[in-house]
Parts: C-alpha cells; structure tokens; sequence
C-alpha cells in the first residue's frame, strides 16, 4: 500500500510517499497512523496532534475508520488550504 | 471551461469570454480571482495532491453544476511558487441570472477552499517560511451550503 | 476604479488588473458581467438619466465601500444599442477576503438592478420593439440588503 | 421647472422633457402629475396606472408627496430595468 504525506506532514515525516506493508491488524487508516507512530520518533513527532490530520484514501476524503481492505493509497495531510 | 491545475498563469478575459458565449441565453457570468497578499511575504508556494486535486475539482464543479443552472463554470488553481501580487485560482460561473451565479460562484470557492488538496506556504521577508493554517471561517463558510438549500437569489 | 456610464464596450481584464493592483493586500476580486441574452433579440437598446445615472451609481458604490471592507469597486454600465452577447454592466470589487467580496459585488448588481436609472428595449426578430418590464424578483434581491445586516460571511 | 420621462413614459408623451408652468396649487409630485394629466390625452394615456410610475426630485429618488417648492428637475419613469 501506498501512503502519501503533504505539507508540514512530509516535512517532518521526511518523504512525501512510501509504500508500506502493516501487519493484518492494521485494519482502518486510524490504525494505519498508530502502526506509523511506532515505526520512529520522526512518525511519533508527525502525529503528534492527530486531530489536525485529514485523510484521503483511494484520493477520496475519508475519515480514521475507513477500512483498508483492497485500498491502494492513503494520503495524510493537515487541513487544505488552497483558494 | 473545465478544471485545471497548472503553474503557468492564466488569461482572465479569455475564460470569461469563452463562459459568455457558451450560449445564447448566458445573461450573467461572475468571477472569483484569488491574489497573493504581499503584506510581509516575498513569496507563496503552493503544494498539491496531483491526481486527486484534479478529481476534487471536478466533484466540485459538478455539484455546481447539479444545484443551479448554469451554463457553464471554470476552476483554474495555480500550483508552484508564485510572488506577491500573483493570481493564483480562477473561479467563474456563466448563468442566465446574477442570482443563480453568485451564488454557484461563492459554493465553488467555499468548497475548494475546504475540499481541495492544496496547502500553501509562505515565505516571509526574513526568508523563514511557514505553512499557512487553516481558517475555521472557512470550514463555516462551506458548512453553509450543506443543506442543499439554495440561499434567497 | 470608479464609475462609468459609456457606449463603448470595456476591457474586463484591465478593470480586474487594476482592482488587484490597488493594495499589496488585495486577496479578492469578484466580477459580474452582464451579457445582453440573445435568444429571439437581434439588439437592446439601453436608455439612462444622464446626470442622475452616476450620482445614483457613485451612491451605490460609496454605500458598498461604507458597508464592506473593500480596497476598491468598479461599475461601468453602457448605454446605447447592443447586439446580444455584447456586455451591458460590470461590477468588481477588491477585497482582502472572498466574503466580503461576493457580498459587495452581489450588493452593487442589487441596488443598481432597482435604483440606477437604466431602461431596456429589445428588438424582437420581427423588428417589434418592447420596454423590459422591472422584475419583482430584483425588487427583493435589494430589499435583503436593508436591514444593514451582512449575510454570513 | 423643468419635466423629464423615459423609456415608455417619454414615448406615449412624444417629448424627454419639457419646461413647465404649473399654478401654485401644484405643491407636491403627485398633484404635477395630475395637472399634466388634464392637460391633452397623451398625459392622460402615460399616466394612466400611476403604480408603474417612478419619480426623481432633482435627480434623487423621491415619492409623490415630495414638494416643488424649489425644485427645478422632476423625472417621471417607470420602474427601472439596467444591469
């Protein structure tokens, strides 16, 4: 699966996209983020304030407990500020 | 017409014209035009989701197109580094009446505003830069339209 | 900037340019542009009060510029016989932010739609001519204005 | 003083303006245009339905009670109809 950061978000995560494989208990993009924290203090700083995290899967707007089932893109972003 | 995202800058007059004379019947085009404020920036950088923002874009324009009637309706963002001044997104609507375009024009921009994956960066004149946050008037703004009902035109 | 009362067209993008330009600060133009609608007219002829036409569009506009915060406002209105599609009006204000720049210009179009002295007579394909009748609708897009209270913003 | 009228109104009266006389028991707008009325038949036939009829006092907006006294430019329009 492939993840997508932007903005603030991939400038502390340090790449703007990678793919990854979670375990199977990493079922909802909320448990996507939680696998991530764990993985290094970059990710753990960059999630700091999940609450200030905005989700994107398949490169629809979803919410933390999408289902990653057969999903090939997830992008995490702060909110868009665009316009 | 149509949805673009493009670094290059863009002919206001031309989309304009090209909205008028879609159709005979098009009595009323409004425009939006977004500037960088200059006020204690020497530049404005505009990141970009490519691939999705094109999809948000067009889902935007189409509930536009589906809540009013209009005859047509343009959505230019500029993505890249772009100086003081610059333009960076184009709005405009083509309606038989100003009410129906005022109104779709303003739905087009709240909802960009808050749908569309665009981040900006500014960079100040001390050449520290900082992402821009997120407007809560922003997020009202477009939480006005959520009801479907149009506002008295 | 200012307020025009000419036969001849305008050149939409200067007048847009040169609202962005006022102010580093500008972040919103908004523009309306009326088209004359062209099915079954072959011309509309657009008679005014010469003399009360730009005190009553100069009134408007300070009106808008007491309201809002507003950098700057443009209305050009013609006058004369103009084929359809040809451009009738245009208003565009400058403002720092979006809201206060559709809400003017929606405003401008409102009170010009029922208190600037502007007459229409369309020439039908068989060469009759009739006057436009006033639209009651106009009459209560300007009357949402009068409390003083700005929609949301 | 000087009379004014447009689009229709200017039409079915056959000039744009006029200079007139009125006596003095013409005090207000409403009582101008009644006296233009008994005039000839064109001022009858414009001013006919008075619901349709707009007035400028010296090129402001105005109503029918609006005094002459001093007045030198009153326009008679219907509804206006630019933008």
């Amino acid at each position: 699966m492939k993840v997508l950061y932007f903005a603030w978000l991939r400038e502390r995560i340090g790449v703007g996209s990678e793919d990854v494989t979670p375990p199977e208990t990493v079922e909802t993009v909320g448990d996507l983020i939680d696998w991530l924290r764990g993985r290094e203090a970059r990710y753990a700083a960059a999630f700091e304030d999940i609450s200030a995290i905005k989700v994107a899967v398949d490169q629809e707007q979803a919410d933390f407990d999408a289902p990653l089932a057969g999903v090939r893109e997830v992008a995490l972003f702060p909110p868009v500020t665009g316009g | 017409m149509g949805v673009r995202v493009q670094e290059a800058d863009f002919d206001v007059a031309a989309e304009l014209d090209a909205l008028g004379s879609l159709d005979p019947d098009v009595g009323a085009v409004v425009s939006f035009t977004g500037l960088v404020r200059g006020s204690g920036i020497t530049a404005m950088t505009l990141e970009h989701y490519p691939g999705m923002t094109e999809k948000a874009l067009e889902a935007i324009k189409a509930e536009a197109m589906g809540r009013w009637p209009l005859q047509g309706a343009t959505i230019i963002h500029r993505v890249g580094t772009l100086a003081p001044g610059a333009r960076i997104v184009l709005v405009a609507v083509a309606s038989r009446h100003r009410g129906a375009a005022f109104e779709a024009a303003e739905f087009l921009m709240d909802y960009l505003k808050t749908r569309a994956p665009f981040w900006k960066k500014e960079t100040a004149e001390d050449g520290t830069a900082r992402w821009v946050d997120a407007r809560e008037t922003d997020t009202s703004a477009a939480d006005r339209w959520r009801t479907g009902d149009a506002k008295a035109s």
